[in-house]
């Protein structure tokens, strides 16, 4: 099949989506000419024009402001900010009306708009252009969340993201803006709250996601090796999530662990080792459930720190390894 | 502010409507001066914040406004609501005492009255939160080329949150039609509008985002009106926002545990004196008497909305995770 | 010994530490003539002065910055945020300004500042003025995370804020406020960071945080009568959590159950979940570790629908119960 | 702008220290194609953010500080930090490359650089980040009586930002001592300044906060110094802030990534004519071979900051986890 980078996938399912509904259209800094900062919107202002794909002010709270108010009154917006660490300044309007309106107006509102937004580390950039803040979203009701982890899922998902009557933050992942994979011309979407298992496996169900769903697939070859069969599993939607294949898979394998790049601590791993500790996979367990996350620490600038803050293949290797081997 | 004795009798072109409008201050005022008494009954809990004294503003605001326009409204948003197009007392009241008959069945309380099926987009709990959304609600009307305007109410305390500041300068640059009315009561809070803001006039404010900034008397009826239909035409010629400053007061506490330590009696009395509701009865040379009826009709309407919600089902706490997605 | 409110308790705190400390000063919307939202600065303002005691315009963003640069600077701000609700429109200087300036400066910064805020639902102020974001908090390191379910706890944690030369998020109840309690009057610190036992037991280890440890004792004393002893553990810190005592707690009982009022999915529970489940405590696990917390909607404003949404003192009953049964 | 060619050699309060501040300039100039070069080698990762063209912005206002002063300084900060007291070069750039020998023990990089012992409270990444921290640095100096100021830059992007507007006003209320520096390059990334704000000229946006605004050449030394030193006159005495837009022009691309389709080749050349450095050289009368001569000795102390950097040992991960908490 036909291969795209996830940058060509996001881009060709916003420009079907602005083919396809007028409703749609998109806002951001620097989304215009200058394509924005990781050339997801290239091209799109000469096809569409600048008033569906407008350059806005350094602006987040208006720009949270905007996917709520053009949604509330029947638009289909799909904001962008430019690195995630920046939603920091738009959290009242996502999470206090965004999330909030249509249970607060009893049911009677919709408000469907796309915030999409490139999380972590591994560029350089430091403290404050480096976060991986998925979880408060997750923490959020009203509020659905997704993170592709390759090309494939970065389209449908983002297809299905902006067909979803509700608000949806679209979390992306610097390093896998140039991964290539096998993308469909044609409009299709993956389907929002369901959880793919990316690999079969039998000794240890390894939950990750985002990047580290790359890397868990790579340690899961070194470890194939071994011998070991990891499971590895990619929620791709975080909130609301799809927890029974994580359950059937930890009832299979009796061992589990959690991989993910934000800080290990009140980290979206903490939710999914609940559900697995308070669900019938509880009684199948062979051993405790482990995390691996990143360190409890903001993202240094020196690239021997930053690569050593956040679990890299060897790490997932060695901590599947010893749950496999039942040394912990 | 001067205290205003004999005003023109000359209603302009509001001489039609002006009984009507009346009639819907004291609507109001009846209305939130009964929502006091459920409160003090205990009939409803929560915090409630009474525009009482500010009745012209809303009036004479959705008086130049029509069918189709938006309103993003404030906590202090009953007056709004109630003047808004198709409102219904009954709704209003049940969302008061929390009941499933109520315009957000029972989930939104006095902060969150809306009624999106009017475009009335809801008060808001966030001092300043509908401003931003303002820029949203703008910016779809743009796309599609519509005439509708959005009409944002805020407070004088709104205008020193950051986002009145992003979202100003939006609207300017794109010529949104989006119209930004401040209710300025003279208080945050505790906190009189000289101690919060470093200007003297809020409408100056305007300057920094190019665009045209005008001060009224927010107890007179007809300069509210001519004030937003100024903007309104403007919003519509696709000439883009205003902000408007209406000066008025609240009679009232800020809400229901506010001791008041902060303002005199004396100043309370003296912009009373400006009462909105006496101000525009003399205008229309009515009598005491034509008053008192007027009032007297508009208890019985609240009344009946009050009979209506008392009589309304809770909402049930089977489905109580219902509407949180579509 | 005598008692006092916690909200007694937090302005003593508050008063002792700006009488023996001139390097603190409270600011924050109507803390001063009006004394505060709900009267924790009542009448500080006329022993201090309004230098010391400072209203400020409603403007979030700036508050947090207040903290940050008087901290920075030398001094020991200790802010306060009208409801925690508002805190979403302070997070970029939070989390991003004041909780990584000492790591990101090389460890060569100290940002010593308090930033109080009321959570919690119970008093009809309905989905803007009812949030229990902790958890969010928690998942920033730099950060530390404070709440005191009492009000000795509250002036001694309060005290130990202060002094403490990092950034600590300070969460108070609503429902709390009233409460009365034993307070000495001399001045005195809780340690951050020091998980207590709230009251012994064998069969069910309960972590509650906040008001939930209300609820869970008087649940405890429900259950006493069945002869089920619930052991309440009561973190106080959130961050950096003491969960020693938790573990060993559990190894004890072998049943675990965690409450708090925030929305379940993405919450604190979710982190203690965790710890337990990767501890040694894993091998001494009898039952599912269970989670009892805020159904994962907005704060309804009815009251039925209010109270159905958080834990109450019958529903620990029942669930910690379930958990002595061995039904689940 | 038009084109200075000559300007008066009278400069004023600056005569002893004009060939310092060339210096200083040739200093900054010089770190940052240094700098480029390194990254071009692959030395550092990350971004980099150059201030080329905006020397005199910098070293102006720096002239026109003191000693216990406070900075607050923006992603594009090399030369105020350069500029500021007590600056080590070596310190500076073994922290661009990522050094333990680096002011932040390279956990920083170049857009956090700081030095908290001259009250250089560093770079930042966050565009007005820095603008809310100094409402409680400028309180924290009320509080103490001292005399000291808080110096505050930020682009002409930042000021759109709600943080501008929330604490401007607060600074004003309270008359801190807070002088806000918008060194306004005519470009926010690719946004340019007509674009993104609703207004013709930054500094007139003061008038919303009743404080002073002053737009000036911030390609000239001379004119730059003499505005903050008024600004830091009225602080010190307790006048409260004010707000100054320095016009000055970004030569390079917003960062390594930038291809600049958002202006044109002849913009940047008619912008070029006015490089400070060369405008101040010939202000000072200076032959091109005293230029070249100083121009090198410049070089050559930014060849010994890069060999001290380059010798020096990176942090060790040992103890990564080190100074999260005090
Ligand atoms: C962001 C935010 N900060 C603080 C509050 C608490 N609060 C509610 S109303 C109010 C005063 C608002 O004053 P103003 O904007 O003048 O409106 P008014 O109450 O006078 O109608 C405050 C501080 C809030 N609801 N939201
Ligand atoms: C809050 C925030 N939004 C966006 C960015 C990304 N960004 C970094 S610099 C920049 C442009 C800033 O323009 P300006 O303030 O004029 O400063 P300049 O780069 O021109 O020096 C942008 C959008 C950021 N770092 N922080
Ligand atoms: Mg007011
Ligand atoms: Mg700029």
């Amino acid at each position: 099949m036909r291969e795209l980078t996830y940058v060509e996938a996001l881009k060709e399912a916003l420009r079907q989506k602005m083919q396809s509904d007028e409703r749609v259209f998109l806002f951001g800094e620097d989304i215009g000419v200058y394509g924005g900062a990781f050339g997801v919107t290239a091209g799109l202002i000469q096809e569409f024009g600048e008033d569906r794909v407008r350059d806005t002010p350094i602006s987040e709270a208006a720009i949270a402001g905007m996917c709520v108010g053009a949604a509330v009154a029947g638009m289909r917006p799909v904001g962008e900010i430019q690195f995630m660490d920046f939603v920091t300044l738009s959290m009242e309007q996502l999470v206090l009306q965004g999330a909030k309106i249509r249970f607060m107006f009893g049911g009677k509102a919709t408000v469907p708009f796309v915030l999409r937004m490139p999380a972590g580390s591994g560029t350089g950039a430091a403290a404050q252009h480096s976060e991986s803040l998925e979880n408060w979203f997750v923490h959020v009701p009203g509020l659905k969340v997704v993170m592709p982890s390759n090309p494939y899922d970065a389209k449908g998902l983002l297809m299905a993201a902006i067909d979803d009557p509700n608000p949806v933050i679209f979390i992306e992942h610097k390093l896998l803006y140039k991964m290539k994979g096998p993308v469909p011309e044609a409009p299709y979407t993956v389907p929002i709250s369901q959880t793919k298992i990316a690999r079969v496996g039998t000794h240890v169900s390894v939950v990750a996601t985002s990047i580290m769903v790359v890397r868990a697939l790579e340690a899961a070859d070194v470890l194939a090796k071994e011998g070991i069969e990891l499971e590895v599993i990619d929620p791709r939607t975080l909130s609301p999530l799809d927890d029974q294949p994580i359950i059937e898979s930890v009832k299979k394998t009796g061992k589990a662990l959690v991989v993910h790049e934000a800080c290990q601590t009140g980290g979206f791993g903490g939710e999914v080792v609940a559900r697995i500790a308070s669900s019938e996979a509880f009684d199948y367990l062979e051993a405790p459930i482990k995390r691996l996350a990143g360190l409890d620490i903001p993202i240094p600038y020196n690239r021997n720190l930053e690569r050593a803050t956040v679990p890299q293949v060897e790490n997932i290797v060695t901590e599947a390894r010893k749950l496999a081997q039942g040394k912990y | 502010m001067a205290i205003k004795n004999k005003e023109s009798n000359d209603l302009g072109p509001l001489r039609e409507q002006a009984r009507a409008l009346l009639n819907k201050m004291l609507l109001i005022r009846t209305f939130e001066e009964k929502a006091e008494e459920l409160y003090m009954l205990g009939k409803t809990h929560g915090t409630m914040h009474l525009s009482i004294g500010q009745e012209a503003a809303a009036v004479g605001a959705s008086a130049a406004l029509k069918e189709g326009d938006y309103l993003l409204n404030t906590h202090r948003g009953h007056g709004h609501c109630l003047a808004w197009f198709g409102a219904d007392v009954n709704a209003m009241m049940a969302e008061f005492l929390g009941k499933e008959t109520g315009y957000c069945r029972g989930r939104g309380g006095s902060m969150h009255i809306a009624n999106v099926d009017t475009n009335n987009l809801g008060a808001n709990g966030i001092v300043g939160g509908g401003i931003p959304m303002s820029t949203g609600v703008g910016y779809s009307i743009k796309l599609r080329k519509t005439d509708q305007v959005c009409f944002t109410v805020f407070g004088d305390g709104a205008n020193n949150e950051g986002a009145f500041h992003e979202s100003l300068n939006m609207a300017s640059i794109w010529k949104l039609p989006v119209i930004y009315f401040c209710e300025n009561n003279q208080y945050a809070m505790s906190m009189a509008i000289e101690k919060s803001a470093a200007i003297d006039r809020i409408s100056k404010r305007a300057a920094s985002y190019s665009m045209p900034g005008v001060t009224v008397d927010g107890n007179d009826v007809l300069a509210v009106y001519q004030a937003v239909c100024e903007a309104v035409t403007r919003a519509r010629r696709g000439e883009g926002p205003t902000l408007i400053e209406a000066l008025t007061y609240r009679w009232k506490g800020h809400s229901r545990s506010d001791k008041q330590a902060y303002r005199t009696r004396d100043e309370v009395a003296e912009w009373q004196k400006q009462d909105p509701i006496r101000r525009w009865a003399l205008r229309l040379n009515l009598t005491d008497a034509q008053l008192d009826a007027e009032r007297e009709s508009a208890a019985q309407r609240i009344d009946e909305a009050i009979a209506f919600a008392e009589a309304s089902p809770e909402p049930s706490v089977d489905n109580i995770l219902d509407g949180v997605y579509a």
